[in-house]
């Protein structure tokens, strides 16, 4: 079947070439020489070849790609417009064999030539050692080739230029949390304005107490390099001194071994803390599993059972935060959440009963220590969004008059 | 306890057991649920439909069957209605895990529709670097497919003759579960100035709509809604049919209908009944 | 189906009408999936540390003769000094070098992604000549507003106030449309599990019968 | 020494981690791929920890008999036939798809992970049935924009295009701009936070004695 088609497309083809080639046929004594030149050699002549060809080593990188450009041969979207693409060729002499290392379409001029940094690699791009490349523009089955650019190596880079505006944000906003952090220690007064969440939790404490239920505290679904989780540990030394001084027992399911690991360290402190080092139970601190839906099932399990009159959730969560949220609120617990996953806030704020948005869990723990050192933090953060806002005003004034320059300012480039 | 108190704290488990029964109701006898068809899903359509026989349209399916509840529908009904209307059809595939998915739709409905490799359709197969291949399609097709999927020269398939870049093809219409829809926008439309159409998951729809307000995408099909929008433009115009068993997405649009009037209904019970209870204090 | 396909589905659909149990309350039969499903996650999550963490990390590096992977084997030993009490503190090292990594890439990674790239992408141009551009300016004193809202070391009042009150206006109707998008994913998931017992019973009764 | 090297250590790996950020060299590029690796293995020791903690605390349950303790010994079961059937009969090649493992693995835990996620289309609607009330400014506006964004599936005649447009707008404008401000506010409070614990300021969560 397969075989026919191709027999009838062949037949169909050649057909079509016999065709025209008796119409010319017939036609020739009347037809001029000129025109049937022109048309054979737009079919046979190859394009320009590309000019001022350049390599140089591809700049912020680790050393193992050479960056080659060129000039558009003048036949690309121009004169015979017959360029396809472009082949860049590679060799290690300028006179020895050159190798095919890329391809780029036409209307483009410029290659990386990137290879591999591990030496048995097929591909392994040796840095410190001299490369030279040609270019050959590609025609209808026919090349024309550029001469041989001056050679260059390639080799790894101190500084990543593209990302200066990372840099700058870095430095900045850490001048503003030390200058804050400074302020603060020498005892100046720093307001800071209440936040709903944090207030409830000496009252969750409190109600856990009076109850005499435990206090289950989830640092939710993130591994301890996580900054939520880390975020998380901050809270849960504040929160832990606090249940400490109450003597209420905190649970601590944890879905990672190492978070469970820097949640017992922090607990424990807390209680030493507190001076009640007695008090403390590592048993109360425990993996249960790190799989997403069977550590929720366990935990709905605990919720359930154990009957805490506080939960926290804090930290990185997933799906899973309104499967923790409905069991917890059935189970009739008071529920003060927090995460930096935008796409599990709207679940806590509706079925929590106090959510801590984003930044306001970073700020938590600060709000909860009253420490001089980490209010001044506070302010730091709050000196960034003032600079984020003004960066905001200007770069819409910029993009709408096209001030480019401005823009460019927070490019990252990587 | 008063009814209007009682409407405000109904046990959750009342609320529990009407979502269940009207799941598994809604799943044994699915019936059709009229629905609102988005101006951008329906220029889709009507551009297909506005198409001639002979003209060629383009499909890049950009996706693995992770994603295939949503977008395989698309595929489909957009492949069937160019095959009834006798439009040609030259598809690729720029994501690693799909080719061989793109390939038992277009063949499924090929022989559905007696249409014949390298004359009615051409199916280019798969390529990586996504934008590589974008750009050096806008040149010439033959440049990153000089052989189609089933490695036939594409010089020696007919319907490819006249073909030599995006220039030949009336529009593009992507369908994607990822970053490739980025690549056709920036590089097919940007660069070459082509009609372009997208169909996209859920979640990422969102994300689409300004560059239909911009005018660089002329139609958006957005997830299983917007596939299940098309099956119901499809199905009016006669291209699929229920009997047969070529609505996908529009089967599971019942169930997504009758739930979330559910939950309306719900929300609603529940501030009646805080409304009412509240006055009588 | 084979029988022992048929059986292991069995064994699936039992699960699952466990699990949907827990819906009307806690019971035995939720209780011993719930157990079931907890030993057996962590039992596969070990083994899958073991084979694509543990061996070719730890154990391939140095039988290849990569000596320098010892100091990750004597990290992770120390972390094992945590099965003594006197000598739980040796463990600590360990776990600054996972705290003190996760930070100090969060740094960079945090203002490049969450604040230059998106503050970028708000410099949108705006006017009041077209649709598309007062969107825009409607965008930039939303982000705005809502920042303002974020603001600690000041009190909500006049003004400022006004703007946070907005801002967080703003940020709830994106919470709302968030909830609102998600539950079309959800129906989805349920409507598929519902379709698995429906075909699976089906299958069953075909066997059966 | 207990408190100061550990600290030490958070500081230095966390600005190792943050200025290898600026450096494309190949010499930090490997150190920071090393680090990687390191965390992983260290995972894995710490494996044991958790697998001790835990069979530590079934165990105990069992041995007490307290409430509910042959759920334990089903966690306990199911734990150890995982681990025994992951090493055991089949060394390397449990992963592979058909071994008694990967059977489990499909036949019981990905139905219990599937019924379990499922359970969030019912979860979701008895949050929106309790949490959308008009009570305050801000549940008014969640419930609004909630309820716009699900009306977008239901049939409402010529309303349906209002509706659409309203979705399209709430999505593209107060959405877009509230993940802005959200993400500008996670980048700041996240860089804050790992500043505070890079410098040492918080130390909590390293012990005391």
């Amino acid at each position: 079947m397969k075989n026919k088609r191709v027999f009838w497309n062949k037949f169909l083809r050649i057909l079509l070439l016999v065709i025209p080639l008796l119409f010319l046929g017939v036609c020739t004594s009347s037809a001029q020489e000129g025109e049937a030149e022109v048309l054979e050699d737009s079919l046979a002549q190859p394009p320009a070849p590309p000019t001022e060809v350049k390599a140089f080593d591809t700049p912020n990188d680790n050393g193992h790609s050479i960056t080659v450009t060129w000039k558009l041969s003048v036949d690309d979207g121009a004169g015979q417009n017959n360029v396809v693409s472009y082949e860049v060729l590679r060799s290690e002499s300028p006179d020895g064999e050159f190798e095919v290392r890329g391809l780029a379409p036409a209307g483009e001029n410029v290659f990386e030539d990137k290879g591999a940094k591990e030496k048995q690699d097929a591909n392994y791009f040796p840095p410190h050692k001299d490369f030279y490349y040609k270019v050959r523009a590609r025609g209808d089955g026919l090349f024309s080739v550029s001469e041989v650019s001056p050679p260059a190596h390639a080799y790894g880079q101190w500084y990543h230029t593209g990302k200066t505006p990372v840099v700058v944000a870095v430095l900045l906003f850490s001048t503003f949390c030390l200058v804050f952090i400074t302020v603060a220690r020498k005892g100046k007064k720093l307001y800071i304005r209440p936040l709903a969440g944090i207030e409830a939790v000496d009252e969750a404490i409190g109600r856990a107490t009076e109850m005499g239920k435990p206090i289950l505290y989830i640092l939710g679904l993130g591994s301890a390099d996580m900054i939520a989780t880390i975020a998380s540990f901050t809270i849960l030394s504040r929160v832990a001194k606090k249940v400490a001084d109450y003597q209420t027992p905190i649970l601590i399911p944890c879905c990672d071994p190492i978070v469970m690991a820097v949640a017992q360290e922090t607990v424990r402190a807390a209680y030493l803390e507190a001076g009640r080092p007695d008090q403390y139970k590592e048993e109360n601190i425990y993996y249960l599993t790190s799989m997403q839906f069977a550590y929720v099932a366990g935990v709905n399990g605990i919720m359930l059972r154990e009957k805490p009159a506080t939960n926290f959730y804090l930290g990185k969560f997933y799906a899973e935060s309104l499967l923790l949220a409905e069991t917890g609120s059935l189970a009739g617990s008071i529920q003060i959440s927090g995460t930096d996953e935008i796409a599990q806030i709207p679940f806590f704020v509706a079925a929590t009963d106090y959510t801590l948005i984003g930044e306001e869990l970073y700020a938590a723990s600060a709000y909860l220590g009253r420490e001089p050192t980490l209010l001044g933090t506070l302010k730091g953060q709050d000196w960034g969004k003032a600079v984020v806002m003004l960066a905001l005003i200007l770069g819409a004034l910029a993009a709408t008059f096209n001030f480019q320059f401005f823009l460019n300012l927070f490019a990252v480039q990587l | 306890m008063t009814f209007y108190e009682r409407m405000m704290n109904l046990d959750r488990r009342w609320v529990y057991l009407v979502i269940g029964v009207v799941v598994v109701v809604t799943a044994i006898w699915s019936f059709a649920v009229p629905l609102y068809v988005t101006p951008e899903a329906r220029s889709v359509y009507d551009f297909v439909e506005s198409l001639v026989p002979g003209e060629v349209l383009m499909i890049g399916v950009d996706y693995a069957p992770e994603v295939m509840a949503e977008l395989h529908p698309m595929s489909y009904a957009i492949t069937r209605q160019c095959f009834a209307k006798d439009v040609k059809l030259l598809l690729c595939c720029l994501h690693q895990n799909g080719p061989g998915m793109v390939e038992q739709v277009v063949a499924q409905v090929a022989e559905e529709y007696d249409k014949v490799n390298g004359i009615d359709y051409v199916y280019l197969g798969y390529k990586p670097y996504p934008s590589i291949t974008i750009l050096a399609m806008g040149q010439n097709f033959r440049i990153p497919f000089p052989e189609d999927y089933y490695g036939t020269p594409l010089d020696s398939l007919p319907m490819m003759r006249n073909m030599t870049n995006f220039d030949n093809v009336k529009a593009i219409i992507n369908i994607s579960g990822g970053s490739g829809t980025e690549y056709w926008i920036n590089y097919a439309n940007g660069r070459y100035n082509a009609k372009l159409a997208i169909g996209v998951t859920g979640v990422m729809t969102a994300d689409y709509y300004p560059f239909l307000q911009s005018g660089q995408i002329f139609g958006l099909i957005g997830g299983m809604k917007g596939a299940a929008e098309y099956e119901y433009l499809a199905e009016r115009g006669g291209y699929i049919s229920r009997e047969k068993g070529q609505l996908w997405a529009s089967k599971s649009m019942p169930i997504q209908t009758t739930t979330h009037i559910v939950i309306i209904l719900f929300i609603v019970i529940g501030n009646v009944g805080y409304f009412m209870s509240k006055r009588k204090k | 189906m084979g029988t022992a396909e048929l059986i292991w589905n069995g064994v699936a659909a039992l699960l699952v009408l466990c699990i949907y149990s827990f819906l009307y309350k806690d019971n035995p039969f939720y209780k011993f999936a719930e157990h079931l499903v907890v030993g057996v996650s962590a039992g596969y999550f070990a083994m899958i540390l073991f084979y694509n963490a543990f061996l070719p990390k730890l154990i391939n590096p140095l039988r290849a003769g990569q000596y320098w992977y010892i100091i990750p084997g004597i990290l992770g030993l120390l972390m094992w000094a945590r099965f003594s009490r006197k000598w739980q503190w040796l463990s600590r090292p360990t776990l600054g070098f996972v705290i003190g990594s996760g930070a100090g890439l969060a740094i960079p990674l945090y203002l490049q992604n969450y604040v230059i790239r998106q503050l970028h992408a708000t410099m949108l141009p705006v006017g009041f000549t077209s649709w598309p551009l007062i969107t825009n300016v409607m965008i930039i004193i939303m982000v705005f507003c809502a920042l303002t809202y974020f603001y600690f070391s000041k009190q909500h009042k006049g003004a400022f106030g006004v703007a946070a009150t907005f801002g967080i206006w703003t940020l709830m109707v994106g919470f709302g449309a968030g909830f609102g998008m998600t539950v079309m994913g959800r129906v989805a998931l349920l409507a598929e599990r519902v379709v698995f017992l429906r075909d699976y019973f089906a299958e069953l009764w075909g066997a059966l019968f | 020494m207990r408190r100061t090297l550990p600290i030490a250590v958070v500081a230095g790996v966390g600005f190792f981690m943050l200025i290898q950020y600026f450096i494309p060299r190949e010499e930090f590029e490997t150190l920071y791929e090393w680090a990687l690796d390191w965390t992983m293995v260290i995972g894995c020791f710490a494996m044991a920890l958790g697998l001790y903690s835990l069979t530590n605390m079934m165990v105990t349950k069992v041995r007490r008999k307290a409430e509910g303790w042959g759920y334990s010994l089903v966690a306990l079961v199911g734990l150890f036939v995982m681990v025994f059937v992951g090493i055991v009969p089949h060394y390397q090649d449990s992963l592979k798809y058909g071994t008694l493992f990967m059977d489990i693995f499909e036949y019981i835990y990905i139905p219990i992970q599937a019924a379990m996620f499922s359970l969030l289309a019912f979860y979701i609607a008895s949050a929106a049935y309790r949490a959308f009330r008009v009570r305050t400014v801000l549940a008014t506006i969640l419930l609004v924009s909630a309820i716009i964004i699900m009306l977008r599936l239901i049939p409402l005649g010529p309303l349906s295009a209002v509706n659409q447009w309203l979705v399209n707008f709430i999505l593209t404008v107060p959405n877009m701009a509230a993940k802005r401000a959200f993400w500008l506010g996670v980048g700041l409070g996240a860089t804050a936070t790992a500043l505070k614990i890079m410098l040492g300021i918080e130390r909590g969560y390293m012990g005391r004695d």
